[in-house]
């Protein structure tokens, strides 16, 4: 294709093509303290095209595609072409990884341990990841969390965090302007602009950990904390991984080990410093 | 283009160890859109290639056993459903050369399960199918009518438990297409699996195999499908009684060409094509270093060519009609 | 899991013994759940659809576009154009938000009372192998 | 159906997990995970050995468990059967 970047992100590694110059022009900026794919062979590759040919040009439509596609996508406007490359990247790991169960959560990494949250969008888990992450926390990922089947440590995968609507203004009295993207507004998602994750999330991106605690974050209701047995737990982690089926027998050992092993609580909470404040404590009593 | 890459390293797996890391960023994407990248895994075991490289052959392996044994287990619950009609459950296409280990199944890509049933019988087997838990895919009477009309085979069903697809046919060509296989003798000649279960003979296989890649797709992965009939063809007993099966079937023409192609492109024998199969290794191996298609004008050429040879004229003109409405993704 | 001790090798017919002082008295009460047992089983289910939503932007056409002009009655089914009672499809298809939303009650943009209606009840019945059934299935997802 | 001798899938091609609430069985041939709850488990180690009847198995359980009316029992143990055997955990031998 015309424009490309390579990068890798944790264990992954991906290779972008697009029609258009701008989305790679912002992802090699954004990616530029990653590392590249070792022997620069890419494990996926992601397109970004015109729906038609005429569309490169005339009200661009963005098509992604790749490796793994999934129906019913919809295309993208070309100045949201950074989010839909960030999209095809998150599609391949989800229907395309296999060397880690891949559960869709946030993760941050303290003292060697790591703390995992999952939730629907909206829960509030990928900001309070993000948040930690300039508090001290060593931020593994605002979206996908990769258990490792036969370690039953947690890998990182710290993409560029997708900051969302309000989540934009916290985190920007939390860092620097320069690591900040370009605003993306109206996109499907709402107004978009990525973060990238500080320094040693990026150089310590291939460390693993031993995870420790298990949340259910839930924003916008009263403060309260709720023990979450290990059936629902593993109810809820099954269908909060896009592989937990296709990985079999590693599967089902990693998730019954992981649900068995560490505490879960669900925890709803009404602002991030409520919430901190709550994580803080389970982290002493339970971790 | 690396179609042509894909087809050269099947072939002689060996030369893999002379890629560069571009070529083999082709490799990967050519042979996952073309759903060979089991075989490719499987053919390149014990060659020697990059360390970046290794894992996402394993990967492609693991997926390639676990579909066979999701396969296997969907058959397994066919034959359970029809145990008691007595109607023996014959596999076709990928769940059958798992099933029987044949050489095609390494490493193949397996998507819906494909049994043939006898005609007669359709109805025993519709109700026994739908009582063990599979339900109509699309609830459109005028799909439905169009399937049991025009089709060699039932409206798709999809297990409500389990999500996955059953086809359950009866001949393996459309009715409308010119030829009509025997189907009768493809069951007669059945061979015998455990549990049930039952496979096409080896030429039988290779007759389907042809009679599919050439007049039931505009030969949209057809590099898979030409590779199922590479290896099956190494299953055949003879020449000769694959030539007389052929006939009886009415499909000697499609299987004459299949054996061509699949010489030309996976044994490097290029000396039968003819000018027209030149046509059809060009669209075969239309597929660019970022796994795209390339060649549109070709393929479309090839699109409406399928549709040419199993439809009656105005039939087609709908149906163009109605998927051109559809509009296409790039791909 | 229970434990095989105390099997009943004494008992040809294999009906319960009628006698329960013969029985070690520290059994435990399964629940059978009577009669009619409700289900004690739930099988785990492919979560691939939602990520549907979740890593992608999807939609839905309304109908999905083999069927472009039919038109969808009120219970949601298609019917040939100009049926009484039905309407026509929608002009463009519907983000998977705009959906969820009108799931809990908006209307989908752009649309009259008995639309709205129509459209949501042809949503609600698409089928696996329809456009937009991987899309509706995400939003189903309960997490 | 309440004739029908039944067997169990091989141990061989299952795993039992018991979590603090419920038991998980992973089944290797279907590739699927099926979270139980009582009788089902009990129900699955009693099928284990011979090939066996409902009554039969109905029979094992009051050995160990008390299971309340013998026949809502015997019609209970029938129903989780049939829907093992539906799932490939269990057999019509």
């Amino acid at each position: 294709m015309k424009h490309q970047v390579m990068l890798r992100i944790g264990p992954a590694s991906f290779r972008v093509g697009s029609a258009w110059p701008q989305p790679i022009v912002d992802l090699a900026r954004l990616y530029a303290a990653y590392p590249q794919p070792e022997d620069g062979i890419a494990d996926f590759t992601v397109r970004l095209e015109p729906t038609r040919p005429w569309r490169r040009f005339i009200r661009p439509s963005v098509f992604i595609g790749g490796d793994h596609m999934l129906a019913d996508a919809a295309p993208m406007a070309l100045a949201h072409g950074l989010l839909a490359a960030e999209m095809g990247m998150n599609m391949q790991m989800a229907l395309g990884w296999r060397r880690h169960l891949l559960l869709h959560a946030s993760c941050v990494e303290k003292d060697g341990r790591a703390l995992v949250m999952t939730g629907e969008s909206g829960s509030g888990k990928s900001t309070l990841a993000a948040q930690l992450g300039e508090r001290g926390w060593r931020l593994m990922g605002d979206e996908f969390a990769l258990l490792d089947p036969t370690t039953g440590q947690i890998f990182a995968f710290p993409r560029l965090v997708s900051l969302k609507n309000q989540a934009i203004a916290v985190m920007q009295g939390e860092a620097p302007a320069e690591r900040f993207g370009p605003l993306m507004r109206d996109t499907p998602k709402g107004d978009i602009r990525h973060l990238v994750p500080n320094r040693s999330a990026v150089t310590r991106m291939d460390e693993g950990t031993i995870p420790a605690l298990l949340l259910f974050p839930r924003f916008g209701f009263a403060p309260e904390v709720r023990e979450v047995g290990q059936g629902e737990a593993f109810m809820r982690l099954t269908q909060a991984s896009t592989n937990y089926v296709t990985l079999g027998e590693r599967g089902f050992t990693a998730l019954t080990r992981f649900v068995t092993d560490i505490p879960a609580r669900a925890i709803d909470f009404s602002s991030g410093d409520e919430a901190i404040a709550m994580i803080d404590r389970l982290w002493e009593t339970l971790a | 283009m690396s179609g042509a890459l894909l087809v050269a390293v099947l072939r002689n797996p060996a030369s893999a160890s002379r890629l560069t890391p571009g070529d083999w960023n082709g490799l990967i994407a050519a042979s996952r859109a073309e759903r060979l990248i089991g075989t490719l895994a499987v053919r390149l075991a014990g060659v020697s290639v990059p360390a970046s490289v290794e894992p996402i052959l394993a990967d492609a392996r693991d997926e390639a056993a676990r579909e066979a044994r999701q396969a296997l287990w969907e058959a397994d619950r066919a034959a359970a459903a029809l145990a008691g009609t007595g109607i023996p459950v014959i596999l076709l296409k990928g769940t059958a050369y798992a099933a029987a280990g044949l050489r095609a199944g390494e490493g193949r890509f397996i998507g819906d399960l494909d049994i043939l049933v006898p005609r007669d019988r359709l109805d025993d087997v519709e109700a026994a199918i739908l009582a063990a838990g599979w339900e109509w895919v699309k609830p459109d009477p005028y799909d439905d009518e169009y399937y049991r009309r025009w089709m060699h085979e039932l409206p798709p069903m999809i297990h409500k438990e389990r999500d996955r697809m059953i086809d359950i046919h009866h001949t393996i060509l459309p009715l409308t297409a010119r030829q009509t296989p025997d189907a009768a003798a493809m069951m007669a000649d059945a061979v015998p699996l455990d549990g049930g279960l039952y496979v096409l003979s080896p030429e039988d296989r290779v007759c389907h195999a042809a009679a599919h890649l050439f007049a039931d797709g505009d030969l949209a992965g057809g590099l898979r499908n030409l590779w199922d009939i590479h290896c099956l063809l190494t299953e055949c007993r003879s020449m000769p009684a694959l030539t007389a099966r052929a006939a009886q079937h009415g499909l000697t023409k499609a299987v004459a060409r299949a054996t061509r192609l699949a010489d030309a492109l996976y044994r490097e024998d290029r000396s039968g094509l003819t000018a027209f199969d030149h046509l059809f290794v060009a669209r075969l191996l239309a597929r660019d270093g970022w796994g795209r298609e390339t060649r549109k004008l070709l393929r479309f050429a090839f699109f409406v060519r399928s549709h040419w040879l199993r439809m009656p004229p105005i039939m087609l003109a709908r149906h163009l009609w109605t998927k051109w409405r559809k509009g296409h993704r790039p791909a | 899991m229970s434990e095989e001790k105390g099997r009943n090798a004494g008992d040809p017919q294999g009906l319960p013994p009628e006698d329960e002082s013969l029985v070690t008295p520290t059994r435990r009460r399964l629940l059978m759940g009577g009669a009619v047992a409700a289900s004690a089983i739930v099988s785990i289910r492919p979560a691939l659809a939602s990520t549907a939503a979740s890593v992608l932007n999807c939609r839905i056409p309304v109908p999905d576009p083999p069927h472009a002009s039919q038109h969808i009655a009120a219970d949601g089914s298609l019917v040939p154009a100009g049926t009484q009672g039905a309407v026509p499809g929608a002009g463009r298809p519907f983000t998977g938000e705009e959906v969820k939303a009108a799931l809990r009650g908006r209307h989908l943009p752009g649309t009259s009372y008995e639309q709205n209606q129509a459209y949501l009840n042809y949503i609600r019945r698409l089928q696996s192998g329809t456009s937009g059934f991987t899309c509706y299935a995400s939003l189903q997802m309960p997490r | 159906m309440a004739q029908d001798q039944y067997r169990a899938e091989p141990a061989s091609d299952y795993i039992l997990r018991s979590l603090d609430d419920v038991t998980l069985v992973y089944h290797r041939r279907s590739g699927q995970t099926h979270i139980v709850v009582s009788p089902v488990p009990e129900i699955l180690a009693a099928l284990t050995g011979d090939i066996s009847s409902t009554a039969e198995i109905v029979a094992r359980l009051s050995h160990d468990y008390d299971l309340g009316d013998p026949h809502d029992a015997l019609a209970a143990v029938q129903t989780h059967l049939d829907e093992m055997v539906a799932l490939g955990l269990a057999h019509v031998a």
